[in-house]
């Protein structure tokens, strides 16, 4: 019974927190986040770091945020973008998310992969046949200097 | 809520009063920077580190000494301590240092208060001590820092109200950093002298990321008093290394104290922080004292600094993974794998030093000359010097790893030559 | 030309021969493989920097040793290590080392060949033995091994051609990395046994980044013979520090051999790269030798691993600029602060250690029997191995800075105890 309570309160909240959080994501420009404009995601005050180093990055000229933080394929880029752009407002508002923002898994592995989008040619050699070779281990500072 | 965010962003503070040069009071600066000053207020907490950090110890309060909590001994924690300080003050009382709040408490009450009569310049780091200069030198205050180092401690004591406050460190008009300590002032001078700069004002020309430092550097250093008017000195004319600072003692032929067993004429290093920091790779990469114990923290859409200075590992993520991209555990790891091998260097190199004292007690007993054990208490000098160093540097080796143990490297190697020295002495 | 680099980017590798896993000769794997293989002929070049690196001193070739030019003598450099190998045969001839492309003619003809018979073993490290090693064990790789060790170097010298080669580092069908040493497979299964883990094999189990530091740990790391089979064994069945190898010899009570001077029964350590990386700070972070000594480069329109191998401070900006965003000027000086050091500390470790030995020596001429010596016997073998450790290890502190000079402060340590220990002895 009491948990079962709890279950609906808890569902409430997130219900309520889901709510803000589409509220934020339409008001943070989220339409805009579906765009491939940087300064989208600058619109999060959280995301400013990362904005203005990638202003200054060897990146910033070739290659946006999108670039390397969405999957190659069309749909998985919305896809991502949606997840992405939902949680980020989610937790943004809520703002329960670890400080300073550290990639995740997840997310880690859409950018390694998207550093091929545009430098397989060029890695071919040293991808070897065996075992995922890192790019990150030494070029973490690519997309903003750091 | 992300209304409230957007406010903020274009707004920082809120000016509340109306803040002068003469007010130390920081609950009065805390109307303006309520968020500054909350944190500041956080530093009574007392949470051990490994290493680090401070333990509450309940204490009985008592007519002379009315804490009811103080630090952890570490007297009791390492007796050899007491044979290495033996005639000095700091034998018969030293403990782990603790948050800022606790500053004039602890120097008012320590037993090392009892022993000797202490000068005012003890204050100089202990207190809120700017409006104080101003008032005692009118206006000058490298004039009203020699008054406070002449009175008495007892004197002095009563004309400080707070420890470290806003004024010590801030510009009340634009809050930039500033040097208070007209001992820092002379002690940076000399040492950029020393390397070819001349009259070196580092309130004028020390860029923002070296002030960051520079506040902390006012006393958490290697000092000693200056002739009859107790003249507060940072010992830098020949540069910030032991070796450094051991000859410019030499070349003064200054001693702290004779060692009460061994008759040597010995030296006590206290808090180096600012000197050790200075040989790491961090200083080297222009990361401040600030950057890891006043991380900036979010307070919705602002950046702060940090004003509960402690231990950076009470606070990893904010002090550490800006720059270092590794679990919070990871990062614990790597500072107590550093601190772990100092440590374990430093008890080597005590046993060493106690062992020299012994012998030479032995030897002195047996009727030995000054003459005769002139050598061995000259590497007892050296020896205790370096040991002390590491010893009463607050990071346990982290602020400079590799130099905290080359250091105790060649203290060890003291301690063991001053004994063959004695044993190399002819029978008699 | 752009049509060119479009050509190389398709297909990196031109088939134009069939590898097999019997090709030694790294000329046949070249034909595939063009761009590694001139970098790998380029070991030949003789480059100093201030403490590795190695300088290219003319030699006039004789009957014994044909060599127009060798490395220079680290014996002349410091002939205090002739008195710490005072009676092994490193005190006949020891010098820095150089590019891959030496290894073997510079094993035959070392005068440490002339004053021992060595066996095949040594091979294991100087020549490409990985087909030999299938030849003499048909096919059995550990047979092959346990054969060449049991021949005289002079047996075994003749049935090798080549330096270290391509096939022992990759398999000639995907380049793969691959452990060709079973000295190496056998010792990091006793490693891993000793922190739980069973049957390891490094060749199905290591990632490819371990796999990129773990081919240079077939040879770059601290070893012995063991038995009268002369089996290569690594040391590492209680761990890979200092202490863990020391304990594993002396539970083996295994000597090197015994001391001319003083009698003590000592041990050598011999280039320990691997052991101390791994105390160090890059290891940790999970940077390979391979990432410093072996960096990526681009050519034309590909990125290759430069087969080059050679001291990193010679392509500082590949080498280290990718991770450390320093001038090349400031990355070389951080280095050679961390050599500077670590050469000060060696150096103070030296001067005890031949203290100790000569007063070993006096008072064993003055007639001190061996059980009156044994104290201060094991204070030189505790001492010399630690010792040893560092300064035959190739980085001058660079892998792990701060554990070298804990190591040393320990060496000078025992070395003054065991001085100590002489003039504690009863007069007579
Ligand atoms: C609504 C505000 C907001 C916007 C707009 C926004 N972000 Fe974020 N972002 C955040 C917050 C908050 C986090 C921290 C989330 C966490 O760590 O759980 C974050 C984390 C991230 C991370 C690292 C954490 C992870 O999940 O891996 C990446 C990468 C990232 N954002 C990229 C972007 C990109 C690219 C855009 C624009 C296309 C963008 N962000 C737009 C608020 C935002
Ligand atoms: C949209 C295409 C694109 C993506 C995605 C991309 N790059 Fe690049 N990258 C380029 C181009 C074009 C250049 C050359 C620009 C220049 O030299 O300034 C470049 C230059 C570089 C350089 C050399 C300049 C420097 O910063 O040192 C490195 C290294 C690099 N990229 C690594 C990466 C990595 C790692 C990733 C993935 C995290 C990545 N790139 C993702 C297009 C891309
Ligand atoms: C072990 C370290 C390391 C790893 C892993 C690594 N790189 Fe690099 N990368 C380097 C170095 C070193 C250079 C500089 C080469 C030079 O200067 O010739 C470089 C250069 C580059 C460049 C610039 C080439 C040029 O000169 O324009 C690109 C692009 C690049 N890497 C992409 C990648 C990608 C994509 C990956 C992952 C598949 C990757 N790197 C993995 C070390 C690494
Ligand atoms: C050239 C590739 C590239 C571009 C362009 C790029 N990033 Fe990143 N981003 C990365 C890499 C690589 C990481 C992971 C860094 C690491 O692992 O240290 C990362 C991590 C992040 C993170 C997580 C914080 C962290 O350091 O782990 C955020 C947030 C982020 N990026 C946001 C952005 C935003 C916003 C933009 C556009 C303004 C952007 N990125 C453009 C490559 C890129
Ligand atoms: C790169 C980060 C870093 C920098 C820069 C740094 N410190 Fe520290 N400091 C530490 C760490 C880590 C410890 C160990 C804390 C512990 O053991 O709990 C420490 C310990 C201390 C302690 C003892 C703290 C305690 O809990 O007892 C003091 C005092 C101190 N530092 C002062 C300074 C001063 C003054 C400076 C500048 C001159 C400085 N630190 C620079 C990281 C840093
Ligand atoms: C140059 C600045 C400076 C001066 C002068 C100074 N102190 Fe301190 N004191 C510090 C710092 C920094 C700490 C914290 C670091 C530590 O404890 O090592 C400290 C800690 C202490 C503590 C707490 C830890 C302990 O040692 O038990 C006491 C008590 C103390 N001081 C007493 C005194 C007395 C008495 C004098 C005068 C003889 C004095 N101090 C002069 C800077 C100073
Ligand atoms: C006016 C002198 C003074 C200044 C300025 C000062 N400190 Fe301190 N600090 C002290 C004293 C005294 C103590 C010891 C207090 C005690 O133990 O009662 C101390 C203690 C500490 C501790 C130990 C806290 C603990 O929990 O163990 C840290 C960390 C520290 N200071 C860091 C800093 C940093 C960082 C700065 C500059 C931003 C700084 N201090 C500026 C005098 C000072
Ligand atoms: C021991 C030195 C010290 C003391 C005492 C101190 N501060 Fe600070 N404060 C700093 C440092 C360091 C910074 C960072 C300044 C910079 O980055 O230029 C800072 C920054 C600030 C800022 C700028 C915004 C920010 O947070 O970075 C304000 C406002 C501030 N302090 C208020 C206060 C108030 C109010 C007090 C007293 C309750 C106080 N400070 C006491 C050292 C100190
Ligand atoms: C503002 C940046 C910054 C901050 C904050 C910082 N570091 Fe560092 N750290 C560096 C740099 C730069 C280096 C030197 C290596 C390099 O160039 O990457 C370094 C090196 C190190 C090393 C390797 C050096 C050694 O002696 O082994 C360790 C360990 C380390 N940091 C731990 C920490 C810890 C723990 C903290 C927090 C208490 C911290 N760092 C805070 C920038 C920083
Ligand atoms: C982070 C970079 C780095 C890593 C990782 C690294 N080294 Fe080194 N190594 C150096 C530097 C720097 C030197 C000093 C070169 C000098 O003094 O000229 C050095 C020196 C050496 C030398 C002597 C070179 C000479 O010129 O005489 C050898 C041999 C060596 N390393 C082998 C290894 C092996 C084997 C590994 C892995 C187990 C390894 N290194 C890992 C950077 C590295
Ligand atoms: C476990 C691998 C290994 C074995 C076994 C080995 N070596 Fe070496 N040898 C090395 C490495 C690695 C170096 C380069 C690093 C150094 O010189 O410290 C080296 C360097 C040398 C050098 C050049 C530097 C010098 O010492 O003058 C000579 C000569 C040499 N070895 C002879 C021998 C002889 C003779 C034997 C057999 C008794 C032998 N090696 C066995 C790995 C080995
Ligand atoms: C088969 C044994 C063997 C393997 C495998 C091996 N080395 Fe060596 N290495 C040697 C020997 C032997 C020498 C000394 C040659 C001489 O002095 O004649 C040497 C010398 C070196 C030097 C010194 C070069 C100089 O100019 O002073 C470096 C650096 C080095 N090796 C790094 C590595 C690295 C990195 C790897 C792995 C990628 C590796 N080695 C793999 C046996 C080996
Ligand atoms: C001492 C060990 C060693 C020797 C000998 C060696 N290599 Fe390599 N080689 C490596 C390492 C380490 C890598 C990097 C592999 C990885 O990252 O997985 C590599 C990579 C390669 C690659 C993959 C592309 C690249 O450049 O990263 C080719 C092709 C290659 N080597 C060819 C050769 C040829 C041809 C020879 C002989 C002339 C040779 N190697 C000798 C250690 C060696
Ligand atoms: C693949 C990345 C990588 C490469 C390549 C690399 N480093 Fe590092 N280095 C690191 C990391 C990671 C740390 C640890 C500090 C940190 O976490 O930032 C570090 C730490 C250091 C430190 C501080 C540690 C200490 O003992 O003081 C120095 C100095 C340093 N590196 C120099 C070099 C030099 C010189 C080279 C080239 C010979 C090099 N590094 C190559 C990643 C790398
Ligand atoms: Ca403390
Ligand atoms: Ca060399």
């Amino acid at each position: 019974m009491k948990l079962r309570l709890t279950a609906i309160l808890a569902s409430v909240l997130m219900g309520i927190a889901i709510g803000i959080s589409i509220y934020t994501f339409i008001y943070a420009k989220g339409a805009s986040y579906l765009l491939n404009d940087p300064a989208a995601c600058a619109n999060c005050h959280i995301m400013k770091e990362q904005y203005d180093g990638w202003t200054k990055s060897s990146h910033h000229a070739v290659a946006t945020c999108n670039d390397c933080h969405t999957p190659p394929s069309f749909v998985g880029k919305y896809l991502s973008k949606a997840s992405n752009g939902f949680w980020h407002s989610f937790a943004f508002t809520t703002g329960k998310f670890h400080e300073p923002i550290q990639i995740k898994a997840r997310n880690q592995e859409i950018t390694e992969k998207a550093c091929l989008k545009c430098h397989q040619e060029l890695v071919e050699t040293i991808e070897g046949s065996h075992g995922q070779l890192s790019c990150l281990r030494c070029h973490p500072s690519v997309g903003h200097m750091h | 809520n992300i209304l409230e965010h957007k406010q903020e962003a274009k707004n920082p503070f809120y000016k509340v009063t109306e803040l002068t040069d003469e007010i130390d009071d920081p609950s009065i600066w805390g109307k303006n920077f309520p968020l500054q000053y909350d944190d500041y207020l956080k530093t009574v907490d007392q949470v051990r580190t490994r290493f680090g950090g401070s333990e509450a110890i309940p204490h009985t309060p008592t007519q002379v000494d009315p804490r009811s909590v103080v630090a952890e001994s570490k007297l009791e924690e390492d007796p050899r301590l007491k044979t290495i300080w033996a005639g000095y003050a700091f034998s018969k009382d030293f403990r782990e240092d603790r948050g800022h709040a606790y500053m004039l408490e602890d120097q008012t009450y320590t037993e090392r208060q009892t022993v000797v009569k202490q000068p005012g310049t003890c204050l100089n780091c202990h207190a809120s001590t700017y409006t104080l200069y101003k008032k005692l030198g009118s206006g000058d205050l490298t004039r009203g820092f020699e008054q406070l180092n002449q009175m008495s401690f007892v004197e002095g004591r009563k004309l400080v109200k707070h420890p470290v406050s806003c004024i010590d460190c801030h510009t009340p008009e634009t809050m930039q950093l500033r040097v208070t300590r007209p001992a820092f002032i002379e002690g940076m001078r000399a040492l950029k002298f020393n390397q070819g700069i001349k009259d070196y004002d580092v309130n004028k020309m020390a860029t923002r990321q070296e002030m960051r430092s520079f506040v902390c550097g006012q006393c958490h250093v290697e000092y000693y008093f200056q002739g009859k008017e107790k003249r507060l000195t940072y010992p830098w004319a020949k540069g910030l290394k032991v070796e450094d600072i051991m000859a410019y003692y030499d070349e003064a032929n200054f001693k702290d104290w004779t060692h009460a067993e061994s008759g040597a004429e010995v030296l006590k290093a206290q808090h180096p922080e600012f000197e050790m920091w200075n040989q790491g790779i961090h200083a080297r990469s222009g990361v401040a004292c600030a950057d890891c114990h006043m991380p900036y923290k979010r307070e919705g859409a602002m950046k702060i600094s940090d004003h509960h200075v402690r231990s950076p590992l009470l606070n990893i993520n904010r002090s550490c993974q800006t720059c270092h991209k590794w679990p919070e555990t990871e990062l614990k790891e790597r500072v107590e794998i550093i601190q772990e091998r100092t440590y374990k260097l430093r008890n080597i190199a005590m046993d060493a030093l106690v062992d020299l004292i012994n012998d030479i007690k032995v030897a002195r007993t047996a009727g030995r000359t000054d003459e005769e054990l002139s050598t061995a208490r000259n590497f007892q000098r050296k020896a205790q010097f370096r040991l002390d160093f590491v010893e009463a540097e607050n990071s346990t080796g982290f602020h400079a790893p590799q130099e905290a143990t080359r250091i105790l490297g060649e203290s060890i190697d003291f301690s063991r030559q001053g004994q063959n020295a004695l044993h190399k002495l002819p029978a008699k």
